[in-house]
């Protein structure tokens, strides 16, 4: 009876196939005849693939069994499958407009480099397959290619810096992949099968065996280095700091969240029924990384690093909500997923601008930005009320969604409070761009890269007034307990501008010695690796005990 | 040095836990997986050779993966080794080292047997342990001692990308046609009542394509660093 | 027996592991990976993988192991790009001069190769970033002065310096390597 | 026990990436990694015995083949990785006169 229900729909059925391979064919096209006029295959593609995946998505709600695509129509424990659900479609949405913005930045610089946009097109197809695969080995090899492609792109302008770059993301990367394989192995071993859907069944047969843990460690091992968690965060900055402004808001908005979806894979999916206690673990690990990447943020005196090292600290505020079993809390963390991926692109995308038109990425050699390129500032300063969660912008929602679970645990709710006011702070640091006087740069001329950032700006805006029904639509969620004209809340963030501009003022402008010591803190690979390992003796240690 | 003795430390833990781990696996190791595929694999795939049968039929999808990973990797160590200098003058003075005429002599009788094992193993892969990743492999170590006959050989490693793709899209496009023929992707074409011979058509022409594929791009890379610099 | 076999391989494996780890030497570390790769060939063939004994011992102890030989003596050699071309450097069957003396000395005391090369065109920033040239020579004729011009990046360049810093007619300067800022 | 043999590499190769102050050595220990967690999946795979996976003839038991197959493209993948990154190594090395991994990453831009 399945069957005869395919057969109808059997060209609808098989679409999420094509969003792997239609991204990959134009590359390759585009690969094959280097020419500029067809270089604008890549808008081809994207509305193809953007169409397609409304026509899908509509298609999955009318047949919600029809989720499950099995390659070769084996039985599901053998052959390779495709899952897709709500928050599959979330990323795969996301994914596309993430792209979309990214494209028409770099298009004018690189439409007739057919390698870099083969690369870039390339990615997207392995980003979109690495979102709806059911297999784990698949999985495997998403990640692997994600990561030779990222490294490419990272090395793409062949500076020395990129290169080194380069090679600390690949190896550390590799490394954290190989264990996620280790995992693979022994889950194959104890249920025959590397499916995550028939996986997620069985799990809870065996829970409680060491292997299943030991597996359990290693996978959620490997995710969390792709993750840049802490203590494993160290190749983010490097990567983010030499890449292209494109570059650096692709990792930033989405393929640091593709390890998050894989956590939440795993995490939230696979392993749900073994019921590990690691809800307070995870919690604190994603605490430590908000605390340490805002620490190091308001230290540098890169915009670029700056940017980076929140990237850090954001990821942390997520894993937060993405340790929490509780279902608000966890669709806040999903929600500061997507809204993150708005800001933070965007905050990357403008941070291109200015270096470009300054040529230079010292935030204290930049100054009168808003004379220069007011249009340009007001959408900087969109993403930086965002990005410290000012009410009225989707930031706030998604922070207030994460908060909501620690209310009235005092020493969690005083760290988180440190986390919010170090990143007020840096981005009075990064605000300082805009003042001064009126620069002797050339005007913006670009309109295709505004059209993206712009967008980007509508949609931080549009979250962060309209929060209610697209929660409701995207996640069914009830988010009516969040009041955004609640006196207590603009008082907060009031609160936390005011001690912002007074520790930037007193503190990080004078820099001090400390402050100083700790921008030049630099980790060696050896102690990198040495960390993964004290990290897995730590999960070890809290899940076997 | 405390580092490096904590560091033993903690690896032995991890090496204790996976032993208690292995322990467990004792009584839990399912072989679920192998008796399917021991029993049904010959008959769904057509392939003697269980292995091939998998990474052909069973898990198509990921060996597609596996030759776009090769693609991406070809291209990217080629754009890193590229450059734009005019290097016809370039004269390397210490670069003038032969290969000893024994070895030249040795390598030439050596190379077609290479050559032609490697080919072995791409059309029987489906029968004899073999395929076209490993046969790929082997051809590609046998045009590598070319290299080694003759130092200066030059090979147009623009072209060997273009073909590369092309056969990319090829794997691809066999791997859907079965869309038309069975309702299914990425697997055999034939249905399943067709004969074993039949089956084994496609899977010959699937390795022949990705041994070819698989050889060139080992032959890009290495040729990029032969060149790299030059 | 077999069983023992397999055994003593994966033993003989383990060392050559910590081998690995511990050499100093790279080019002995490559006779050793290759090596490694034919051990783990037979252990994968002992294991009734044919098809993975046959994929490693072609891809992991032979292609990869070239391609380590190729790379470490890539990285070994030092590129000179000899623009002067008048005595300091003289070629024949045998180089000499006072310069060839000072890189071979310069070269042997860090444990690379010298490579040196004559006639390319291009910009010096460009023939750094790209084409790996470590080090150009060209003379000032006004000062009869002999420059050597690296990339300021590089260590080898103040370890240079360091060593000619009491010879009167050889300067040595470091430019910027090509970077952008975006 | 052969499992357990096998595990022993790979926590020797995590080990060297632990200590390596040479990028070309971390590399090393990644390939030596690599190849560990192909022989853990093979020696699992075998773990009752049986013949090999190819159904010539009467066969009574095999191995499993799936480890094989997927090993073969782990294979693959760790071929290119390495590829690449000794790319990245002569670069790096032409760039910064070194391939300690200190003297590179300590190395201040402009």
């Amino acid at each position: 009876m399945e069957r005869s229900a395919r057969q109808g729909g059997k060209v609808v059925f098989y679409t999420p196939v094509l969003f792997v391979f239609v991204p990959i064919l134009a590359s390759l096209i585009i690969y094959l005849f280097k020419n500029k006029w067809v270089s604008l295959l890549v808008f081809v593609s994207q509305a193809a693939l953007s169409v397609l995946v409304v026509l899908f998505a509509l298609y999955l709600q009318a047949n919600p069994d029809q989720a499950l695509i099995v390659f070769g129509g084996w039985d599901e424990r053998i052959g390779i499958s495709f899952y897709n659900d709500q928050l599959s479609l979330i990323f795969i949405f996301l994914t596309i407009i993430i792209w979309w913005v990214i494209l028409l930045y770099v298009f004018k610089e690189n439409n007739e480099d057919n390698k870099f946009l083969f690369f870039l097109t390339f990615l997207q197809g392995i980003f979109l397959g690495l979102i709806q695969t059911n297999d784990l080995f698949n999985l495997f090899v998403f990640i692997e290619l994600t990561t030779v492609l990222v490294t490419i792109l990272i090395a793409y302008k062949k500076s020395g810096p990129a290169f080194r770059a380069g090679i600390y993301y690949l190896l550390v990367n590799t490394v954290g992949a190989l264990f996620f394989l280790v995992g693979i192995i022994l889950l194959y071993n104890v249920f025959g099968t590397i499916n995550i859907r028939y996986l997620a069944n069985v799990i809870p047969t065996h829970a409680n065996t060491t292997i299943v843990k030991l597996a359990f460690v290693f996978m959620i091992g490997g995710i969390s280095v792709k993750a840049a968690l802490v203590p494993l965060f160290t190749w983010l900055p490097k990567a983010h700091g030499v890449a292209q402004s494109g570059i650096s808001a692709l990792l930033s908005g989405l393929i640091v969240k593709g390890a998050l979806y894989a956590f939440i894979r795993m995490y939230h999916f696979m392993f749900i029924g073994a019921q590990f206690q690691v809800t307070e673990l995870f919690f604190y690990i994603g605490l430590i990384t908000a605390l340490v990447g805002v620490m190091f943020a308001i230290t540098q005196k890169d915009m670029k690093q700056i940017l980076a090292y929140h990237t850090v600290s954001q990821v942390g505020i997520m894993m937060m909500g993405l340790s929490s079993l509780d279902s608000f809390t966890l669709y806040g963390g999903i929600f500061h997923i997507l809204n993150h991926a708005f800001f933070k692109s965007l905050l990357f995308l403008g941070a291109g601008v200015i270096i470009h038109k300054y040529n230079t990425k010292k935030v204290g050699e930049v100054r009168g930005v808003w004379k220069a390129m007011p249009m340009l500032s007001i959408l900087m300063i969109i993403a930086m009320l965002s990005i410290s969660g000012a009410p009225l912008f989707n930031g706030f929602v998604s922070k207030y969604m994460i908060k909501y679970a620690i209310k009235g645990v005092w020493h969690k709710e005083a760290l988180f409070f440190l986390v919010n006011l170090g990143t007020t702070t840096s981005f009075i640091k990064f605000s300082q761009v805009f003042f001064g006087p009126k620069p002797n740069v050339q005007k913006c001329s670009n309109p295709l890269q505004f059209v993206g950032m712009t967008l980007l700006a509508l949609l931080c805006i549009g979250i962060g007034l309209f929060y209610q029904p697209i929660a409701e639509g995207l996640l069914s969620l009830d988010l009516s307990k969040i009041n955004i004209l609640d006196v207590k809340n603009w008082l907060d963030y009031a609160i936390f501008v005011g001690l912002g501009y007074l520790l930037y003022r007193f503190v990080i402008a004078k820099d001090f010695k400390i402050v100083q010591a700790i921008r030049d803190f630099k980790m060696t690979f050896e102690t990198a690796n040495y960390l993964f390992i004290v990290y897995l003796l730590v999960l070890f240690g809290i899940i076997l005990l | 040095m405390i580092r490096r003795i904590t560091l033993v430390l903690m690896l032995v833990i991890i090496f204790g836990v996976f032993v208690l781990s292995m322990i467990d696996l004792q009584s839990l190791y399912n072989t679920s997986g192998k008796d399917y595929f021991f029993a049904n694999g010959v008959f769904e795939t057509g392939s003697l050779n269980l292995v091939t049968g998998i990474y052909l039929d069973y898990r198509l999808f990921d060996s597609l993966f596996e030759a776009g990973i090769l693609i991406v990797a070809v291209s990217g160590v080629m754009w890193i080794s590229q450059h734009e200098i005019e290097e016809k003058n370039a004269t390397f003075m210490f670069d003038k080292q032969k290969t000893p005429n024994l070895f030249v002599t040795f390598s030439r009788l050596v190379y077609p047997l290479m050559l032609g094992f490697g080919i072995y193993v791409i059309v029987n892969g489906h029968v004899s342990p073999g395929g076209g990743f490993q046969g790929g492999a082997i051809v590609a170590t046998a045009i590598l001692i070319l290299y080694y006959i003759d130092i200066n050989k030059t090979t147009d490693v623009a072209k060997i990308l273009t073909i590369e793709k092309i056969l990319f899209i090829l794997i691809v496009l066999i791997g859907s046609v079965g869309l038309i023929t069975r309702g299914e992707v990425f697997t055999n074409f034939f249905t399943l009542s067709t004969s074993t011979n039949l089956k084994s058509i496609y899977l010959i022409a699937l390795n022949i394509l990705i041994g070819t594929k698989v050889a060139l791009g080992m032959v890009a890379i290495f040729t990029a660093f032969l060149k790299e610099g030059r | 027996m077999s069983e023992y076999i397999s055994y003593g391989l994966q033993v003989l494996l383990i060392v050559i592991a910590i081998a690995i780890v511990f050499h100093k030497r790279n080019f002995t570390i490559i006779i050793l990976i290759a090596t490694f790769g034919l051990i783990a060939a037979i252990l994968y063939l002992m294991n009734k993988a044919p098809d993975v004994a046959i994929a490693e011992v072609a891809i992991g102890s032979a292609i990869i192991p070239l391609i380590y030989v190729v790379s470490i003596s890539r990285q070994r050699e030092f590129i000179v790009l000899d623009r002067a071309q008048d005595g300091f450097i003289t070629y024949g069957e045998t180089f000499s001069g006072e310069g060839y003396e000072i890189l071979d000395q310069f070269v042997k005391s860090y444990d690379l190769s010298l490579n040196l090369c004559v006639d390319i065109r291009g910009s010096e920033q460009d023939l750094t970033s790209q084409l790996n040239v470590d080090l150009i020579i060209t003379k000032d004729t006004t000062r009869n002065l002999y420059i050597l011009k690296g990339k300021s990046s590089s260590v080898l360049m103040s370890k240079l310096r360091q060593m000619v810093k009491d010879k009167p007619n050889i300067r040595v300067e470091v430019f910027k390597g090509g970077e952008s800022n975006d | 026990m052969s499992p357990i043999l096998t595990f022993i590499v790979i926590l020797v190769g995590l080990y060297g990436l632990a200590t390596s102050k040479n990028i070309i050595k971390s590399v090393f220990c990644v390939t030596i990694i690599e190849a560990g967690v192909i022989l853990l999946f093979l020696n699992l795979g075998n773990l009752e015995g049986g013949s090999i996976p190819i159904l010539d003839g009467i066969v009574e038991n095999i191995v499993d083949p799936l480890p094989q197959a997927l090993m073969i493209t782990t294979i693959v993948i760790g071929a290119t990785i390495t590829a690449l990154a000794l790319m990245l190594c002569i670069k790096i090395f032409h760039h910064y006169g070194s391939i300690e991994w200190k003297e590179v990453l300590g190395k201040e831009e402009k």
